[in-house]
């Protein structure tokens, strides 16, 4: 039954061997909770729809619990073990004061049904955070209903349809640049718009011709993040915003790479009509192992009345919950990631307005210096200056040597660093995504620009060694394919194997 | 607090190398209009100190700590310090996504040993890694059987929460999707599907947000008749004591999964279950972890069945998530391996002796009468008050108690209705004290 | 100046390099702190004895250190990894819950020197302990401020000296047995004493006779462990007690394995006037790399007059803190390791006395079990049942293979346990002194079994890879002689080399 | 709660292996006589929410949440979260001194970052790895001086922390150590050298236990006269702005290392900070921590000069001292690299500020005196009132602070004295409101 009972030879602090799974630790019988016996009187009840018997779920010692996930924990990278350059994603250091207010009782403890008399200070942290994130944002409401960037887009793009219906209208169709992240599409035909995709240009923008021709009437609106995803800013933004307000269509902005310009340009002020923020990226939410985030949306004053409700309103002294005249609906069981708000809101507060543009001009910096010291194996496709981020290509290594970008980003974990993106966006052929962010020192960003050359290195000079990456990790690279055929989702599952 | 490294000199330094002089020379290709025309007004900078103090100067005006009698969805269950402990491991809470299977080990296997034991608790044998919360999880729910079955009607349970209820009839519109609702007799879900289009599902909620259980096999009978999928929205804790829906023959489950590992949060983080059966195993929504081999042939996990999602499949994919609530599964699992299946019953069995304990108690209250008189009920129930249950509440909220959650807003039909959720938590003389303040509460009128 | 930035090359997750000292993250400049504004009008306060300059502390941001310091918790083995079968040291598992207590802001926040009337629960905390202690031990009172067991033996030996004088005698020898763990010599010397040393029998327990032989007029006391630190219960205790006390004695118990008996036999019934206890051992409190522990000293009835002060007294309905009237003094400078009192009456309270009884069931249970499993390369020197630990010797296979009790020890570590306490005590040759404690599984007491036999027949197949152990662990074996010969004790040091 | 893991199948199947019926004939060799006679009365095993109940309701015995103006060696310094998180790793907490090397490296590491910490905090060359507390570091200090200079004799200035003198008297009889007490004059000691042994060491405190700055060459140039060592007792949080006791030319520096990293804790666990110089390497009690090779040439870290300690000397050694403060020597250093030279020297001068502030203050009030006007103090200073400072502090203590240590407990001198120390965390509204409160406590006698 047990067949690591008490050992660590599953981490790789001794042997790199594997953990078992939880279930191969169970013995009948054996448990770690504890409960005060019933203090009621015992009541006859019978329940209709009874189970026959307790669910099977694994019997395990708290202390056999403890040591199994701890050893899980040694198999794991994460930002507060080293650098996390993953494009797109904004890695950056955590401030543990974040956790502590996300912690703190009387938020942690505090149920969603609580009437506003006794949750003002809850709904204090909702106003505050609103109005520093539409002063960053150039926009005028906000929800913080949206548990994700994903969610954020849905609720913005809804929030799109009841302002074209409002009008009597009913465009059919959304327009993204071919370089847009999968969420972007994907949001766009769930709210059942048409994808209407525009080109990049040779300058890896939006092809500001193509998008003239392609807006038309039917055009609802304009999905776009700015910096881009090959981390370059749509210098034609403005005209871009222009031509799709020519058509009442409005123009979103998604989020995702806000850090490029907190505090330096606004989406407001690049006409931007609907934003949402990615709290997990920007405003250092750690990310969970895959979430939780918050993707708040905010709006111009014309379409904050179709947002979703209730958000929260001052009324006299009180704050209390309103639904805004149009809304949309509820887009969440309750009030969104409301913890992962509060963290953000610790953060922005610690580092103010000046703090804030530091972020984005110190992401910028290391972007732009990282990208200075790669080697040329890796081609710049693209001419203009980066912001937070940028796409290197490893064509040319590929053709030189065989050595993929897929190669290259595994190679980068026996140095001790995270992989970067690979393979996006779409438009750049083998593409390494890189973002260093702002919490990275002027040393690590050297390191990783090393690491990054050594393996260029190895890729002319060993091949195979640098296809075969990594070498020091728990595990060398998995069988996908595998997995996806002969699935294996459960233990049970892989019992019946 | 500035959490970034660079000294001046760093700055200076790395300036220099680039070929430029100042540090707003890095923007200095983005066109004037763009840049904000007066000086942003934003907040100063404080120290740790300072934002610890703001935090808890806002946390002061909440009234916090009140005994918890609301439920809904959001249960105040007992979490063990053990399960913080752990899963604020750095490694959990400061990775990504796991995509790269190399590093990302641990969480990949967590969230797999997470699957597995909501495959057990839901009897369905295939569970993601997570979504949002339980009501967005009914949209994934309604979504999946729209694009199965090919129809756009779906049929659902007046039973079903009201949030789970209202996130969906945010979207149908843009979907397409029409939502038939069925109504609640006597606490349970008739269905009654004269004239009205074959529905994609029939969605229940057991038990209802009445608190009420209700009659999984006419639920599946309706379904099977209409050639429809059978959804059931269930409570956490309570399926330690109740039957499955997978042994109930449903098809896809979904749950608000909260109460296992998760504090109360005003409502989120927490994380929405969701199994399905194995033929809808491709088509199931969000992360999926599966177990497979590495080059050297040892055991290993990784992402799987990723064809289905919006960064492959794009305007295509059926469902657009990409962050999900990984850490709350997470938790959820380690809190359900703490509880073992003997915990999990006694939760249930205990929150279960108490809830009638209290409603018998209540009953016997001048005014008060059980909203579905003689429903069965496990852990939740509505009653009936002469008052205003809003005023009701915020009187209880005085004398300590967070009495429930108001039923008419929802159930116009119940206007003095309130409904309270009793957990393992609460002791006999909390719910004493509970009765007692209610009493008194309407005595005040 | 920075040569690690940012890579996790240091842990063992990725690579197994090594992890720079802090001061290599160090740049001028750079910080992690940052405070509130001064708020009072800035004096001009010139004080004499100034620095010239701030001390030369690393400089470094708190995403270098928070990387640093996690970096380094991979690359160390603990209880909560894995099976720690320590000898004498009781590395069980500590609950999670007690924790939960050590952090209660209500003690952990409170000044030592805050006046009774605001420290009641700190108080009824000590109180409260000191009550079941007193019961488990059968003592009367006891004293809380040692901080460790060594602590608490030189506070048990200054009472036994108190009491002495009291009566106007001045012994001057304490025997001990010649299996004592080192502090009890030290410590006998250490408070004025000689050190009368009595051998083992060939039961591996005091010998009666040369104890009788050892016991003089000049004899202030008997220090003794029981179980022995060879995990046999001494049998002839109440007659050796009583040889002391002939001679009015005092018989001191080093409480260091209480966890063989909690409940089941206490050192008051047998005889005992003055017991220590080791909560960091017997009460799941966790060690913390080599402390924080407590060693609490209880007296009987007798001896309380004696105990350091002040204690905590109930007078009327509240408490407060005397002088016990002939008080040795203080031997701590405030209440002794209060927060981790606070765990061990944490962990009391959940156990009961049932559950503490079971500790000692269950420890002495895997012992034994785990003693039966071994093979016949492990020879167990003496006959008696073992208690809570045994210790085996590994001369048979030192002399068959070359392979000593510091390979094996050593060779442990590569199946993923930690290794046993080796080469102690000093009564059996080639002695490994091995306690599974009572949170491991029997499936754990197995697992350590067979790796201690696979160990064996290794030695007798390749001893040199066992001599060359543990091949698996981020380092091999370290040159300690180098270490003593040419010190490095700071970074300081490290740069004059 | 149980925390052992074993079910009652496999208590049968071990012990059916052993050849025993019951789990008591595991201790069927012991004799009757050391059975207890009756059942032990203690407390029935409690669940984790009961234990918590528990301790919650001790909490609530204690009136925690004063503003802290007491000190002493233990202060209210701001603690960042981050310290705490750090510390708290299992990894660190739930292992056992590093003998064991290989499987070491992070606590050993981190232990050798803290003496190197320590070592240029004091300015001396060689730190342990911590010991108890400070003021058995003093003993400590004494005991090291008095085995190096074979004379029995140590004097010690009466601004030495009560503490540590009244520890060092607790054990000077048993060691045969005689103790000189020098006198403090307008708060400064006065070597008075004259008609008593030459001393192994002279002992003073910077600033000593009234707040006054010492003069350092003053008392070295005593040690150097008399041959003796010179011992100073430092303040932890004051070394980022004072002179180092290694500048000096004090050959052992010892002090309570709480404010570094640990909260005030009741006291306890804290940590005894202890340095020395070059010359008494070899001789200094406490764990040490050297830099080394592995077998491979890497770095590595061990425990060394293993032989000065009780394991190997036994009756020999120097110092009995095993387990020791490591978690907390841990944490001291993780708040010492957040702090930095820069956060150091900001606590120690903001504290300074504020401290002059409130003397001021204070000064200005009807009554109150300074103890030792003219004196020179950092950042904790004695006030004297007409009033019994423990009817003060009592009296503050309602009113929301905790005021001080009365002083006439161990300096009868100063009847009315209190002991007053300002840390960075005080805030001008929390100075003015003590000085209110104080004079409002004074005025009512
Ligand atoms: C550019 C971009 N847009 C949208 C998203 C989706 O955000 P979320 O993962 O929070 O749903 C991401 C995140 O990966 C992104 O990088
Ligand atoms: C038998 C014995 N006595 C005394 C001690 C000393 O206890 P401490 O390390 O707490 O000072 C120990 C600890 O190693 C021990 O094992």
């Amino acid at each position: 039954m047990v067949d690591a009972a008490g050992k660590a030879t599953s981490i790789p602090l001794v042997g790199g061997g594997e953990e078992p799974t939880l279930d191969r630790f169970s013995v009948e019988g054996r448990r770690a909770s504890g409960f005060p016996r019933l203090d009621v009187p015992l009541g006859d009840i019978s329940l209709p729809e009874s189970a026959a018997a307790p669910p099977a779920l694994p019997q395990v010692s708290e202390r056999d619990l403890v040591a199994h996930v701890n050893r899980l924990a040694h198999r794991n990278f994460a930002v507060d073990l080293g650098a996390y350059p993953l494009g797109s994603c904004t890695m950056k250091y955590n401030p543990k004061i974040c956790d502590w207010a996300a912690e703190h009782p009387a938020f942690s403890n505090l149920h969603p049904s609580s009437p506003p008399g006794i949750t003002q200070g809850a709904l204090e942290v909702i106003l505050e955070i609103e109005a520093i994130l539409c002063e960053l944002t150039g926009m005028s409401r906000a929800t913080f209903q949206p548990p994700a960037g994903a969610a954020g887009e849905m609720t913005g793009l809804l929030i799109m349809r009841a302002y074209h219906e409002s009008k009597g209208r009913d465009p059919g169709a959304v327009i993204i640049p071919d370089s847009a992240h999968g969420t972007n599409p994907a949001s766009v035909s769930l709210a059942g718009y048409q994808v209407r995709q525009v080109p990049s240009d040779d300058r890896g923008m939006v092809d500001l011709d193509a998008l003239a021709s392609a807006v038309d009437e039917d055009v609802a609106g304009f999905m776009l993040t700015n910096p881009n995803t090959l981390g370059l800013f749509e210098e034609d933004i403005v005209a871009m915003a222009d031509l799709i307000h020519e058509v009442d269509g409005l123009v979103y902005y998604d989020g995702a790479n806000l850090n490029a310009i907190l505090g330096v340009a606004r989406p407001g002020d690049m006409g931007f009509d609907i934003v949402h923020s990615n709290l997990h990226k920007t405003f250092a939410t750690p990310h969970g192992g895959g979430g939780p985030g918050a993707g708040p949306v905010a709006v111009t004053e014309h379409l904050a009345p179709f947002l979703p409700g209730p958000i929260p309103e001052r009324v006299g002294d009180a704050i209390t919950w309103l639904q805004p005249e149009r809304s949309i609906g509820r887009v969440h069981g309750n009030h969104g990631n409301f913890l992962v708000v509060l963290r953000a809101l610790t953060y922005m507060r610690a580092l103010g307005g000046e703090g804030l543009r530091r972020v984005a001009e110190r992401s910028v910096l290391n972007a732009r210096y990282l990208e200075s010291l790669l080697s040329d194996d890796y081609e710049i496709p693209y001419p203009a200056p980066c912001m937070h981020e940028f796409v290197a290509s490893a064509a040319a290594l590929k053709r030189a040597t065989g050595v993929r970008a897929m190669d290259v980003a595994k190679a980068l974990i026996d140095y001790g660093f995270h992989a970067p993106t690979m393979y996006f966006p779409l438009v750049v052929e083998e593409a390494l995504m890189v973002e260093p962010t702002e919490t990275e020192s002027p040393e690590t960003v050297e390191a990783l620009a090393d690491a990054f050359n050594e393996i260029a290195q190895s890729a002319h000079t060993e091949p195979q060694e640098v296809q075969a990456a990594p070498h020091r990790a728990p595990i060398t690279r998995t069988d996908d394919a595998l997995a996806a055929r002969q699935p294996v989702l459960t233990w049970h599952m892989a019992a019946e194997e | 607090m500035d959490f970034t490294p660079h000294t001046s000199g760093d700055t200076q330094r790395m300036l220099a190398h680039l070929g430029l002089a100042e540090i707003s020379d890095l923007f200095a290709h983005l066109p004037d209009e763009v840049r904000p025309a007066a000086p942003l007004d934003l907040p100063e900078a404080l120290s740790e100190m300072e934002v610890m103090s703001h935090i808890d100067a806002l946390g002061k005006r909440n009234r916090s700590g009140l005994l918890t009698f609301a439920g809904g969805g959001i249960y105040d269950h007992y979490l063990p310090p053990v399960v913080r402990t752990l899963t604020m491991r750095p490694e959990f809470v400061t990775s990504y996504t796991p995509y790269q299977s190399e590093l990302s080990q641990g969480v990949l296997q967590l969230l797999f040993e997470y699957q597995s034991m909501v495959a057990s608790l839901t009897g369905l044998p295939v569970s993601n890694s997570s979504l949002y919360d339980g009501p967005s999880s009914g949209l994934e729910a309604v979504n999946l059987a729209v694009a199965h079955k090919k129809r756009s009607a779906v049929w659902i349970s007046r039973g079903v929460h009201p949030h789970t209820r209202q996130i969906i009839a945010t979207f149908a519109h843009a979907r397409g999707i029409e939502v038939v609702d069925h109504p609640l007799v006597g606490g349970r879900t008739v269905w009654a599907p004269e004239g009205v289009s074959q529905p994609a599902a029939i969605v229940m909620s057991q038990p209802n947000y009445l608190g009420v259980i209700e009659d999984y096999d006419a639920a599946r009978a309706v379904a099977t008749e209409q050639g429809a999928l059978a959804i059931a929205e269930v409570d956490a804790m309570t399926l330690g004591i109740l039957r499955t829906p997978g042994d109930a023959g449903f098809d896809i489950a979904f749950a608000e999964g909260q109460p296992y590992g998760n504090p109360m949060s005003f409502g989120g983080p927490v994380l929405g279950m969701f199994a399905v059966s194995k033929p809808l195993m491709r088509k199931i929504p969000g992360r999926l972890v599966g177990r497979t081999t590495d080059t050297e042939g040892r055991t290993a996990y990784t992402l799987t069945f990723r064809a289905r999602e919006q960064d492959i499949r794009r305007e295509k994919a059926s469902s657009n998530i990409c962050t999900n609530q990984s850490l709350n599964a997470i938790a959820a699992s380690i809190h359900l391996a703490w509880l073992g299946p003997a915990g999990l019953n006694e939760v249930g069995h205990q929150s279960v002796q108490k809830a009638h304990y209290l409603a018998k108690r209540l009953e016997q209250l001048r005014g008060v009468k059980m909203a579905t008189p003689g429903a069965p009920y496990a852990r939740e129930f509505a009653i009936l008050t002469p008052a205003d249950p809003h005023h009701v509440v915020d009187q209880m909220a005085e004398r300590g108690y967070l009495a429930g959650i108001p039923l008419s807003d929802d159930y116009p039909e119940f206007a003095g209705g309130l409904l309270v959720a009793v957990t393992e938590k609460r002791t006999v003389d909390e719910l004493d004290g509970y009765a007692t303040a209610l009493e008194e509460v309407l005595a005040d009128g």
